[in-house]
């Protein structure tokens, strides 16, 4: 039995640690800041989500647990507001989404 | 695998600190701050020494972010000129960099038990706890009593940076030469999503400030970490809210009586020790039982430093965003 | 020794410290100023107290928490802290006396409070580390003397005293970063912080090299504070642009508790433990001292600002403390300790007398101050007879120690004339210096700008510090005999 | 095990010299402030990597562990970290103050304005 | 009263009536001038209540704070310090009477401070006369440079200002950079400072050591004036006549004088100073000094400054009588520095009468001035004649006992010298005696003058009496140098 939450643990640990990277090297290619935002936000959500339920599975039920768990709520909690606080202070500051910036034709015109 | 980790972070921090040194922009480079204290605190973490790696996370990333931020935001975020006496710099870095590695070499082994620090001091503090105190956190056995005059110096110190801010900066803003650029008095109020989801925190936040304050015994934890958290909830108040709302939730004569009464308190727990015949700061004595004492005493100054702190970190947000308001 | 004195150490340092935030709590017109100087009088005659039970020789010692010495904090003063306890708060209690106008009219009424806070958490700090025997406590109280001494120097009318201020702030910090370095490497080698202790264990330690990079970076650090010759920078700009009182007050004690701390670690703790470092002292020490001497002497002649031509003679007089300790000597450390109490004197009354010439001349300018003797004879007369004793005038308290400091140079074998010529000539500098002062005062044609008066209190101040200066040269048996015996303790330590 | 010792010590001397470096050649007064926090960032490490006891847990009872790392330095660094954020706070104090009157933060600014 | 408190009474009247003089000036100016006169009085009295128990070989001392442990502020009177007090006090009598009449006549501004600087610049010179030890000769001698300062700097234009400058700088630079290393190294040497007969040096020092020792001494007391140190002297001609006559025939030189005999004296002692070879040079240095002195006196055209260097000349007078080291040669010493004193004074007074009469400085001004003045011309005269050293004035005695010493030293470079600057005295004075008398007036003064103010003239008549007196009632002062010289073998 513990074999078996120690494999889903390291599969969901792993996955999680892919995420971030995936996160990492979006934010650093994206071009401007509202795409490089949506990538980072990639690590916020999945990855968080991911890692914390590896290493609870490998707490088991035990103090830690809980307290993972409200780390968990409070991730998710305030990194969307976050990003959001941020999109609008960049808003507020001035740089607009530049949506033709890829030279792809803007079709919704 | 802890050595792996460890190397990790420490060639992260002085990409980080390089980073820092040369950037330009002022914000970037303050951010930037932010992110190497918090790399310094995992260290700490994962050099065993949890308390240092709490307070280091909340003062070192949290609060001087913040007074960073609110001072950039009253001066230039860009640095113009480059540097200056590069020769002159360089030779005296170079100098101090001998003398250090000097130092370095026949140094006790990083880690052996047997080092001077690990076999004088520090084992009789690890033993006369439990016997004399009676708590499990070692370090707030430490930090609270037997060097109790140590962190009574340190509260004072904060406390009179505190003043020293006011004085700076309260009272009429001077000849007003520099037009300061408008300051965030408003707040982010026409941000629904972040007020709401503030509303929502900061209670939790000022609750988990207080778990740490009166958890200092028992866990990493104590009064300035404490202060520090608390100060930062007010303060996220403040950012969403607009900063008259937080004054009138905290007034400004508040603050300097919570930053003068936490100082008096500690200074207080020491005198009545006094009276009651034990040296100064000898809490044995508040109670019949020598250990119920010494732990009420040390309940009593990580409170005290927790009012102090909370206080002098408000007053100074204050008087900078001040400041700014009245540009 | 009823229940008060036996808390007299910790009182020292309390007293003043837990009266700050009483005093930041006061609104009042002019009540802070009044509760500022009740606790520095209060302080100083705790510090008197202190002296009477210590100047027979043995130290008195206060476990902080009664805790035993290595693992609690632990208190100490000897003959030596007694010195500069008097000199600290004397010199604390005599700017506050003599400085109510002159401060009232800096600082507005609603700042007032804040003032006089960091001016007691000033006086906490330095009572503090003269009185700490624990390594760390000492960088603590520094921290406080100096961020409250920023304060008060940032608290100066002209706006050049913030860029001097923030220039003091970042040298000071990197002064006492370097000392908790040191303390840091001595720590990691002895395992233990409290001086007596580490004195003890320091050589035990079989391999030198981090103690010397400590006894080094201790140096530097405190050398930086002290403002010895090289690292001095910031001292000429802090006290020209500081309010006049405060940079009386610190003018007299702030560097010298610096060196206070310098003499006991380099005395105390490194003295006899490393090989060689009695050469370490005086070879690299006395060049500098002789250096800061010679440089101090000459800026300030050419000065036109009274404030920072006093500022720079401070630097030769704290040169002059460094070469008497330098001698490694009976009489050489005689000198130097008597020599702060001196300077002390002399520099206040000096101080002082700047304050009350700026009440009435329009600025600190030599062209300012022209035929002001006329109009303010006792000030005047007070400035001659303090700079008399800056110069070493006999009869003044300065001759007595710059007497000792020839008779110490004499007992060098080699190359004392050489330094008794130094000394001369520096005196003769510093008579060009004060009499240019003097001169101007005298004989220059002063305009007639309304008739302010120069404030009693002030005067009685100024004039008490005078007298003092000679009667401290009359009948010097006090700080004397304070000296000599901490002369004999720091060299206990050596021998 | 020596290696990560003698890093920490390595990068112990490396980070007060780029912090020293930042204090002595930056010109701008809040990267002189941001250099001395390195500076003393670095002293924080020096003392932590001291009390560190291999194989040893946090200096907390009740939790199963047997060897502790060494309180003091903790002590010692929970005071330094407090006292280095009151001296920046009182530098930032000064860097307003200074912006206000002179008008700007560059250091040989300051010194013009001052010369003129 | 007895003989110790009659010294500390000595120095403290001054002061006092330096108090009393400030206080008085506020009132008006006849208070202040009684009030100097009172204290002159009184010094004089209490100098004077001395003397018989000096004469009868008594040597009363006393210490007024014991500072360091072999440091310490005290006072013993001897013969020489006896005489020196004794002329000091009696002259600033005669002196203050002649400032009334000279600060009336020229309506001088702050008299006040005139007169309170003079009280204290007596009360430093009792200190010195009466010092014990080198420590305390030290701290008065500074004390007197101090004191002196403000009257040199009196009229407070630049020119004053200049050569005030002059004369405090070199003053204080040759005290504090010689007199102190020397005094220093004495201490060091001889464990103490006190002057005691015979002299404390004896044992302790050979060699060239003891002429290096001698040379800081000489040159460290600037106010002796020898050659290379001397230039202060003329530079504080631009003070007031009544200063310049305290200054350069009463009080300051005088000191300077007076320092170097009594260390040579009770420091070196004479005996083993005649032995050593260290001592020669300071003969040649002083002859040097008077020669080259009186031939630049020939040269000058004002009054004042010929007056100067033919002090400086004479003050070196005395420095050779003392460096022949021979007991004659000493009371020789002694007694010049009574003549120099009365003869000079009159000089001055007669000088300062002129310049209040007639605003006549310049020599070639002084053409027939005789017949306008007469009584001021005849003390002139009288003056003059003295410093020559005709008979019938003081002059004579003393060059009579210094060539008696020199020839009891069998010393015949200080008789050359001698006779050689006596005929240079006379070249350069008595021109100025015939111009006066003998020739007329090359043009009438714009405004016919008389005589200067009866104080001055009164006073510079008493003085001109006394240089005469002294030659034949010197019984008393021969007495008192004779206890002197008593232990020095011939």
């Amino acid at each position: 039995m513990t074999m078996l939450i120690d494999i889903a643990s390291w599969v969901l640990l792993a996955l999680g640690g892919i995420s971030i990277l995936i996160g990492g090297i979006g934010a650093l290619r994206m071009p401007d800041l509202f795409t490089r935002m949506h990538a980072a936000s990639v690590t916020d959500s999945m990855g968080a989500i991911l890692v914390l339920t590896g290493i609870m599975l490998q707490a088991g039920f035990s103090l830690a647990t809980i307290k993972l768990v409200a780390i968990l709520l409070f991730l998710l909690l305030t990194s969307p507001t976050a990003s959001n606080a941020l999109a609008e202070a960049a808003m507020l500051a001035g740089n607009k989404p530049g949506i033709d910036t890829t030279g792809i034709k803007n079709v919704s015109r | 695998m802890t050595v792996i980790f460890g190397i990790f972070l420490l060639t992260l921090l002085l990409i980080t600190a390089v980073a820092i040194v040369r950037t330009r922009n002022l914000f970037v480079a303050v951010m930037l701050m932010g992110i190497a204290s918090l790399i310094i605190a995992a260290n700490f973490f994962l050099l065993d020494a949890a308390d240092v790696a709490l307070t280091e996370a909340a003062v070192g990333a949290g609060v001087s972010t913040v007074l960073f931020l609110s001072a950039l935001a009253l001066t230039s975020e860009r640095e113009r000129a480059r540097t200056s006496r590069k020769f002159l710099s360089f030779a005296v870095v170079t100098a101090a960099a001998l003398v250090v590695i000097y130092a370095t070499f026949d140094k006790p082994q990083f880690g052996s038990p047997d080092a001077p620090t690990q076999t004088y001091v520090s084992p009789w503090y690890l033993e006369k706890t439990p016997e004399f105190i009676g708590i499990p956190n070692v370090v707030t056995a430490v930090l609270g009593s037997f060097r109790g005059y140590d962190t009574l110096g340190e509260v004072f110190v904060v406390f009179t940076a505190g003043i020293g801010v006011l004085f700076l900066l309260a009272g009429a803003p001077g000849s007003k030469k520099a037009p300061l650029r408008p300051g965030s008095s408003v707040g982010l109020s026409q941000h629904l999503i972040p007020r709401v989801v503030g509303r929502l925190l900061i209670p939790f936040i000022l609750l988990f400030g207080l778990y740490v304050q009166f958890h200092g015994e028992y866990g990493p934890g104590g009064g300035f970490q404490a202060g520090a958290i608390v100060a930062a909830a007010v303060i996220l108040y403040a950012l969403l809210e607009g900063e008259e709302k937080a004054l009138k939730v905290i007034p400004r004569r508040v603050l300097l009586g919570l930053s003068a009464g936490g100082a008096i308190l500690y200074g207080g727990v020491g005198v009545v020790c006094m009276l009651l015949g034990g040296n100064f700061l000898d809490y044995s004595v508040l109670a019949d039982d020598p250990v119920k004492g010494q732990q009420l005493g040390i309940i009593l100054i990580e409170a005290g430093v927790g009012i102090t702190v909370t206080g002098v970190l408000l007053s100074i947000f204050h008087a900078f965003a001040a400041r700014g308001r009245q540009a | 020794m009823n229940a008060l004195t036996l808390h007299l150490p910790a009182l020292q340092v309390i007293v003043p410290m837990l009266m700050a935030p009483f005093v930041v709590l006061l609104r009042a017109r002019s009540l802070p100023w009044a509760a500022a100087t009740a606790t520095s009088l209060l302080t100083f005659s705790i510090a008197l107290q202190l002296t009477m039970i210590v100047m027979d020789g043995n130290p008195v010692s206060y476990e902080m928490g009664s805790w035993v010495a290595p693992y609690g904090i632990e208190l100490q003063v000897d003959a030596f802290s007694a010195l500069v306890l008097l000199i600290v708060t004397g010199a604390s209690s005599v700017a506050l006396i003599g400085g109510r106008e002159s401060l009232a009219s800096i600082i507005s009424t609603d700042r007032e409070p804040f003032f006089f806070a960091a001016w007691l958490l000033a006086l906490a700090g330095m009572a503090g580390i003269v009185v700490a025997a624990d390594a760390f406590n000492i960088f603590v109280f520094m921290e406080i003397s100096s961020l409250a001494s920023y304060v008060l120097i940032a608290a100066g009318p002209d706006r050049r005293a913030l860029p001097a201020t923030f220039k003091y702030l970042i040298l000071g910090t990197i002064g006492a970063t370097f000392y908790l370095i040191g303390v840091g490497l001595i720590y990691m080698m002895t395992g233990t912080l409290n001086l007596g202790d580490m004195e003890l264990r320091i050589h035990e330690v079989a391999d030198q090299k981090p103690i010397l990079a400590a006894a080094g970076f201790i140096t530097v650090g405190l050398a930086l504070k002290a403002a010895i010759f090289p690292l001095h920078v910031w001292l000429p700009n802090a006290y020209t642009y500081a309010p006049h009182i405060v940079t009386t007050f610190l003018a007299a004690c702030a560097t010298k508790v610096s060196l206070y701390v310098l003499l006991r670690f380099d005395f105390f703790v490194f003295q006899q433990n490393l090989a060689g470092h009695e050469f370490q002292f005086a070879a690299y020490l006395m060049p500098l001292a002789v250096l800061g001497i010679l440089v101090g002497s000459v800026v300030a002649m050419f000065e036109s600002n009274i404030k920072r031509m006093l500022a720079f003679s401070s630097v030769a007089q704290i040169g002059y403390m460094m070469l008497g300790a330098s001698f490694v000597s009976a009489t050489g450390l005689t000198a130097a300790t008597l020599h702060m109490f001196n300077h002390a004197l002399a520099k206040g009354g000096l101080f002082l007398a700047t304050a009350a010439i700026a009440v009435i001349a329009a600025g600190c300018r030599l062209s300012d101050i022209a035929g002001l003797a006329r109009r303010m004879p006792w000030t005047f007369a007070a400035l001659v007879v303090s700079g008399l004793s800056l110069i070493g005038v006999p009869g003044t308290a300065g001759f007595i120690s710059k007497w000792y400091l020839i008779n110490a140079a004499l007992e060098l074998e080699t190359g004392g004339i050489a330094l008794v010529a130094l000394i001369l000539v520096s005196s003769l500098m510093a008579v060009v210096y004060i009499w240019r002062i003097v001169e101007t005062a005298c004989f220059g044609e002063s305009v007639e700008t309304e008739v302010k008066r120069v404030p009693t209190a002030l005067v009685i101040a100024l004039w008490a510090v005078a007298i003092a200066n000679v009667g401290f040269g009359i009948a010097p048996d006090l700080p004397l005999s304070l000296s000599a015996a901490a002369a004999d303790i720091l060299l206990g330590h050596v021998r | 095990m020596n290696v990560l010792g003698i890093y920490h010590y390595w990068v112990f001397a490396i980070l007060l010299m780029i912090g020293f470096y930042a204090v002595i050649a930056k010109l701008n007064l809040i990267k002189k402030l941001i250099g001395l926090s390195l500076f003393q960032a670095a002293v924080f490490l020096l003392y932590i990597t001291m009390g560190n006891v291999e194989g040893a847990s946090a200096p907390i009872f009740g939790f199963g562990a047997e060897t502790f790392s060494n309180p003091l330095p903790q002590v010692l660094i929970l005071t330094a970290i407090v006292v280095g954020i009151s001296t920046t706070a009182l530098g930032l104090g000064i860097v307003v103050r200074i912006k206000e009157e002179y008008g700007s933060i560059e250091e040989h600014d300051i010194q013009e304005i001052d010369r003129r | 009263m007895n003989a110790q408190d009659a010294i500390l009474v000595a120095l403290a009247l001054p002061l006092v009536g330096a108090l009393g003089i400030a206080l008085a000036g506020r009132i008006n100016g006849n208070l202040r001038e009684a009030v100097t006169l009172l204290t002159a009085g009184g010094l004089a009295l209490t100098v004077w209540q001395i003397a018989p128990v000096i004469m009868s070989g008594d040597r009363p001392g006393v210490t007024l704070a014991e500072i360091l442990p072999g440091l310490s502020i005290a006072f013993t009177v001897e013969p020489l310090g006896m005489l020196f007090a004794a002329l000091a006090s009696s002259l600033w009598i005669i002196n203050s009477v002649y400032s009334i009449g000279y600060m009336r006549g020229n309506a001088e501004k702050h008299q006040t401070r005139f007169y309170v600087m003079f009280a204290v610049s007596l009360a430093a010179t009792m200190g010195i006369a009466f010092a014990g030890n080198l420590f305390t000769l030290f701290l008065f001698y500074e004390a007197l440079t101090l004191a002196t300062y403000p009257l040199v700097a009196h009229k407070g234009d630049e020119k004053t200002i200049r050569s005030a400058r002059v004369y405090l700088g070199l003053l204080l630079a040759t005290s504090i950079g010689l007199f102190l290393p020397a005094i220093i190294w004495t201490y060091s040497v001889a464990g103490t400072g006190d002057f005691t007969v015979g002299g404390i040096l004896a044992g302790n020092l050979q060699g060239p050591a003891v002429g290096l020792l001698l040379a800081l001494f000489v040159f460290g007391i600037g106010k002796a004036a020898v050659m290379p140190v001397h230039r202060w002297l003329p530079a504080a001609m631009v003070a007031p006549t009544p200063v310049s006559a305290l200054l350069h025939a009463v009080a300051v030189v005088k000191a300077g004088v007076f320092s170097v005999t009594k260390i040579i004296v009770y420091i070196f002692g004479v005996d083993n100073l005649f032995g050593t070879v260290g001592s020669g040079w300071l003969l040649y240095a002083a002859s040097f000094t008077v020669i080259a002195a009186s031939v630049v006196a020939l040269r000058q055209t004002n009054l004042k400054r010929l007056l100067a260097y033919s002090t400086v000349a004479q003050l070196s007078y005395v420095v050779m009588a003392a460096a022949i080291l021979k007991p004659l040669a000493e009371i020789g010493a002694a007694i010049h520095i009574v003549a120099h004193a009365f003869g000079k004074i009159t000089l001055f007074f007669a000088a300062g009468a002129i310049y209040t009469a007639a605003k006549k400085t310049e020599l070639w001004q002084l053409r027939g001035i005789g017949r306008r003045m007469p009584i001021t011309m005849t003390a002139f005269t009288i003056g003059a004649i003295s410093m020559i050293g005709v008979p019938p004035t003081a002059g004579f005695v003393s060059k009579w006992y210094i060539i008696a010493g020199a020839f009891q030293a069998d010393n015949y470079f200080a008789v050359m010298t001698i006779i050689a600057s006596t005929a240079l005295n006379a070249a350069y004075f008595l021109p100025i005696i015939y111009m006066a008398w003998f020739e007329s007036e090359a043009e009438p003064p714009e405004q016919p003058h008389g005589e200067a103010p009866w104080p001055a003239v009164l006073a510079l008549s008493l003085t001109a009496f006394l240089t005469v007196a002294f030659f034949f009632f010197n019984g008393p002062v021969l007495e008192l140098e004779r206890q002197v010289v008593a232990g020095i073998s011939p």
